[in-house]
């Protein structure tokens, strides 16, 4: 039984999360780069997935991911006000806001969809989020509640 | 012998699978028993009908592994070999099954699943001493104490049942009940006095004697218009529908450990995209059109392919349709459609 | 005043407003609703002569949104040479907030639209009658003075009319259609002006405190029995799409099966698209087959949208609703910041 | 008997593309397992149920002719989420195949008769089969006449261009083309399939007209064929409908009482004239 606990524990440890990240194109991806082109470091968790903006990200593609397993998601766009497309990041800052509230309504852990802002020139905000939202999914664990399995 | 069933379920627990009313969520189904005490028989009828034991709302059809892109090998189910037992169905539900077989077993190739299913599977049934007013299984040359398509049947006396095993399955598996006593014969007496006065009671009597003559020139009439303008198209007649078998198969991957699986779940033909083509055309594309098919497939169909109405009369499509668009007076009106063209002959 | 004597006002003046729109030609339709044939339901009808005017009827078991009838089939019925179809609706609170809020988003046309406004005075919850009644048959429902009364063969129960009726009844507070202010001559009957509704929303801030376990427990619980069979979707005045989420197949985006990630997924994502959009009208939960209460889910989405964004669905024909709209200054604590 | 919904194994042999907008393709199936194709016995006008294990199964009409040993041939039109991932195999991926199903055309019944082959655009598949069947050395005797009319939106649409050139030089078949509009270089007839069909006039006597392609073609040739005195039976069709077990069981194809799947595809226009026209 001890062994057990201890092995969980160490389970618990080195286990890392899986997180989908949605970044729009013109702020957050490039936020990306800078953040890897200036060697900042932060937790090789996340798969990138480049959006012409965050008003491109569905709820779909948010519950999709969690159905497909993804420990979390995260999507991020320009700051309010310097969307490439004027107001999409309004847009998604809106739909966002009843996704998240569902969820937690739903009672499922809110930690793991997150939404930020980042953009092209915030390479060590864009790292310094991520290190935060690892953080944030690995305390919660892995996603087994949502997650189809059979 | 009432409070005998949880001897019953003790005895043939082990040997089958034993399926029984229980309360879920509120709502009454058939599910595998675990305690013999959830077990419900002072009931009317289950919200669920029972076809979901044999033929459940999403079923396997096999399992696949892949060596991430190809498929390696082919499972094949191998739980289609025990044995069930359906305790507490209503003789209409049972007949459900009849039905179900026939349909499942038409044409060239027939479904195994199901028919393996059903070869494994004993129908143990409760007669029905007062039926709902809903109900209309007599309309259907069906009977409250119908016998012909269960192995056992029981008739509640109130105090005790009366069992009396029907086909050789069910007379075998009543032999091996030792506990069981000889029926008086004033009981069978009662038994049919019962059966006599639950015949009597039936509110809904429909005529269906020709209703497949009737519907089939009438594919185009107007009344088709009238029936389904108030349908607001959802599949609750047809998902809680005893003899509904429509189903839509599709597979699911697991790109976790390269496993896969094909499934088959409910579908009805209430739904648009049931008969959607890639092309875009439909040939059913309003509700006009899936009326019409519903009914058509049950009272003209039916006949035309099994000699049978693919109706039990169990009453659930009145009972549970969002807007209350009642069967009964959809086959009163389609029967008006013939007294008018009798007159019209006539005159 | 007691339930039957009101019902019974409401049906006089009702179907004195529909024979008088029929005589006088104004409508070509009225969608009302008629008696059911089993003890707990009302079926909707839709009348053409004013003769049949009698047929329509109230009480209050009269769940079904009409407006469900206006989009998409009726827009169907429009014989071009006749131009459009003039329909006159029988509406409640909830049925006029559709209706207004469906012109919002150009799915109908007041214009051809109008309202027979009654003084709704709540639905009973059925599914929560039919659960308590349990595995008995139900005969006759009625209502009587402050009470409901369920007879069936060899029992008799009463329920208390205010405790019984439909969760969002007891908290609704546009009860009769709101009065529009571009078609002031749309609603005809009675007709209420809604400013603003005040609420407090204690009901959901309740479930809100729980812990996520025991929110995903019950959820997960409540929703488990769902058989997919959409009626809370196809009853929904606001679910018109000609294609609905989860029949999409190019790509698939959720599997129609009954594994719960699937199950939820569809009221969670259909819960979105209800967002400020939904009129509180329990259609959804009074059709469900086997008894999901969705008012809670209801609730929250009308407790999001006010909260967030100051929009109540349905009253006014000039707001732009929130999901069309944005605004540089909403509130955006939930987002992460360093 | 076994499960009927597990499939048979196959590998694809060969990918042709068969247009030039590239969205056609036949593939060439080799079954794993000599047992499984020894037991896949089908006759021109069947379909089979043909699937991607992991994306989906769809009824796919068999081009290839029984007389063809060895593989199975099937012609793909990239529609859906199935088709497109056909579209994507590479030779030597698994192909699952369940089949054969339906009734196909009534090569018994044809014996002594002239045929007379209608096609349209992607629908030329089963025609393929057919039309293979009846000229093979042990067949061709017992048919007469064999005419073959297909036509196509323009010249890239062509199927099968192969085994066309290979009819052209047979005289004991007479092949006309045809396209939709003039086109450089285009050497057959220009105009739409029921005119054609006029033109050529072929005589109802003891004949048998095969007409399979999209809904406006059927229409228009059927009128065609009845102006020149074709009797209800002696037209036959290929119905299509949306499908998904194959074999009368999940529901959706019925036409009344029919089921397309089991009772069909290919129904004499006097069969179909008396089912509800539901399709």
């Amino acid at each position: 039984m001890v062994t057990q606990t201890k092995q969980n524990k160490n389970l618990e440890e080195t286990w890392e999360p899986k997180i989908l990240a949605f970044l729009c194109n013109w702020c957050s991806y490039a936020g990306a780069d800078l953040a890897g082109v200036s060697r900042i470091q932060y937790p090789p968790s996340i798969r990138v997935v480049r959006v012409p903006c965050s008003g491109r990200v569905s709820p779909y593609f948010i519950i999709k991911g969690i159905m497909d397993g993804w420990d979390g998601v995260i999507v991020s766009g320009c700051h309010p006000g310097d969307c490439h497309y004027l107001t999409g990041n309004l847009v998604a800052r809106r739909r966002f806001a009843i996704l998240k509230e569902l969820l937690e309504f739903f009672g499922i852990e809110p930690g793991r969809v997150n939404f930020m802002w980042a953009s092209a020139a915030e390479g060590e905000r864009f790292a310094n989020l991520i290190k935060k939202a690892t953080r944030i999914v690995k305390k919660l664990g892995p996603n087994t509640k949502f997650s189809k399995k059979w | 012998m009432k409070n005998e069933i949880g001897k019953l379920y003790i005895e043939l627990n082990e040997e089958f699978n034993f399926y029984a009313p229980i309360k879920d969520q509120g709502n009454l189904k058939f599910r595998k028993v675990l305690n013999p005490d959830d077990i419900v028989l002072d009931y009317y009828n289950t919200k669920i009908p029972p076809k979901e034991i044999l033929f459940p709302e999403m079923e396997v059809l096999f399992e696949y592994k892949t060596d991430g892109k190809n498929v390696t090998e082919i499972i094949e189910r191998k739980d289609l070999e025990y044995k069930n037992i359906i305790f507490g169905i209503r003789p209409c539900d049972a007949h459900s099954f009849t039905l179900l077989e026939y349909f499942f077993s038409y044409g060239d190739v027939k479904d195994e699943i199901f028919l393996k299913k059903r070869k494994n599977t004993l129908i143990m049934g409760i007669a029905c001493n007062s039926p709902k007013s809903t109900c209309f299984c007599t309309s259907i040359e069906g009977h409250p104490f119908m016998k012909s398509d269960m192995d056992i049947l029981l008739v509640d006396l109130g105090e005790k049942y009366l069992v009396e095993g029907i086909s050789d399955k069910g007379k075998k598996l009543m032999a091996r009940l030792k506990w069981l006593t000889d029926a008086k014969q004033q009981d069978v007496k009662i038994a049919e006095a019962l059966s006599k006065k639950a015949e009597e009671s039936f509110e809904t009597k429909l005529d269906l004697k020709d209703i497949d003559k009737i519907l089939d020139p009438n594919f185009e009439h107007p009344i088709w218009e009238e029936i389904s303008d108030i349908c607001i198209g959802c599949g609750t007649c047809s998902f809680l529908c005893p003899t509904c078998t429509c189903f839509d198969v599709l597979d699911q991957n697991n790109q976790y450990n390269n496993k896969g699986r094909r499934i088959r779940i409910w579908d009805t033909c209430q739904f648009s995209l049931y008969t959607l083509h890639t092309s875009g055309h439909n040939p059913r594309k309003s509700c006009i059109e899936r009326c019409r098919n519903r009914i058509l497939h049950k009272f003209c169909y039916y006949p035309e392919n099994y000699d049978m109405l693919g109706c039990v009369g169990c009453g659930r499509c009145i009972q549970l349709c969002p807007v209350n668009n009642d069967l009964r007076s959809i086959i009163e009106r389609i029967n008006k459609i013939k007294s008018k063209k009798e007159e019209k002959v006539s005159a | 005043m007691s339930i039957e004597t009101e019902n019974k006002k409401i049906e006089e003046e009702m179907r004195e407003v529909a024979r008088n729109l029929l005589r006088e030609k104004k409508v070509n339709v009225v969608i009302g609703y008629t008696k059911g044939t089993v003890p707990l339901s009302s079926t909707p009808i839709i009348i053409t002569s004013e003769n049949n005017v009698d047929k329509l009827i109230w009480n209050n078991l009269c769940y079904v949104n009409l407006a469900k009838y206006l989009v998409p089939r009726i827009p169907q019925l429009i014989d071009p040479e006749k131009g459009d179809l003039k329909v006159g609706i029988v509406s409640k609170g909830c049925v006029g907030r559709a209706l207004v809020h469906l012109s919002v988003e150009n799915q109908i046309n007041l214009k051809n639209v109008k309202m027979i406004g009654i003084p709704c005075n709540g639905i009973i919850n059925r599914k929560r009658i039919e659960k308590e009644i349990g595995e008995k048959e139900i005969l006759e429902l009625f209502t009587s003075d402050q009470d409901i009364v369920v007879k069936g063969k060899d029992f008799e129960a009463k329920y208390s009319y205010d405790e019984y009726i439909n969760e969002l009844c007891k908290v609704c507070k546009v009860k009769s259609p709101p009065k529009i202010v571009d078609f002031k001559d749309s609603c005809l009957g009675e007709c209420q002006e809604v400013k603003s509704v005040d609420d407090n929303f204690t009901d959901v801030v309740e479930f809100e405190s729980k812990a996520t376990q025991d929110k995903w427990s019950y959820i997960k619980e409540a929703l488990q029995s769902c058989t997919r069979c959409y009626a809370c979707r196809e009853a929904c005045p606001m679910c018109y799409c000609n294609l609905c989420f989860v029949d999409q197949n190019k790509p698939i985006w959720f599997e129609k099966t009954t594994e719960i990630s699937d199950i939820l997924s569809f009221h969670l994502i259909r819960a979105m698209h209800l967002a400020g959009r939904c009129v509180a009208c329990g259609a959804c939960s009074s059709v469900c087959p086997v008894g999901i209460d969705l008012n809670l889910i209801t609730r929250k989405l009308e407790k999001i949208v006010k909260e967030r964004f100051d929009f109540i669905s349905g009253i006014d024909s000039n707001k732009m609703p929130p999901m069309m709209d944005y605004n540089m200054n909403d509130r955006e604590e939930f987002m992460l910041e360093e | 008997m076994p499960n009927p919904y597990i499939p048979k194994l196959t590998t694809v042999k060969d990918i042709i593309s068969e247009n030039k907008v590239n969205d056609i393709k036949t593939l060439e199936l080799e079954f794993m397992k000599e047992e499984d194709y020894n037991r896949f016995e089908y006759i021109p006008g069947q379909f089979a149920e043909i699937s991607l294990i992991g994306k989906g199964e769809c009824p796919i009409g068999i081009a290839s002719s029984p007389t063809e040993e060895g593989t199975v041939k099937f012609t793909i039109k990239k529609m859906g989420t199935v088709t497109s991932g056909f579209h994507n195999c590479e030779i030597g991926d698994t192909v699952g195949i369940r089949g054969p199903f339906g009734n196909g055309w009534p090569i018994e019944d044809m014996k002594g008769k002239n045929i007379l082959v209608i096609g349209g655009g992607f629908a030329f598949s089963t025609l393929r089969s057919l039309v293979v069947y009846l000229l093979n050395e042990k067949h061709r005797r017992n048919y007469k006449k064999i005419t073959v009319i297909y036509g196509n939106r323009d010249s890239g649409e062509v199927l099968y261009e192969d085994v066309l050139e290979e009819w052209k030089k047979r005289n004991d078949i007479d092949v006309v083309l045809t396209i939709d509009r003039e086109e450089k270089g285009w050497k057959e007839k220009v105009g739409f399939v029921a005119p054609v069909v006029k033109e050529i006039g072929p005589s109802p006597g003891n004949t048998v007209a095969v007409v399979c392609g999209p809904p406006i073609m059927i229409k228009t040739t059927i009128a065609v064929l009845e102006e020149l005195n074709f009797k209800d039976e002696q037209i036959l069709n290929s119905l299509e409908m949306r499908m998904k077990c194959g074999i009368g069981k999940c529901g959706r194809c019925n036409i009344g009482n029919k089921y397309v799947c089991i009772d069909g595809p290919v129904f004499s226009l006097a069969e179909l004239k008396k089912l509800p026209s539901e399709y």
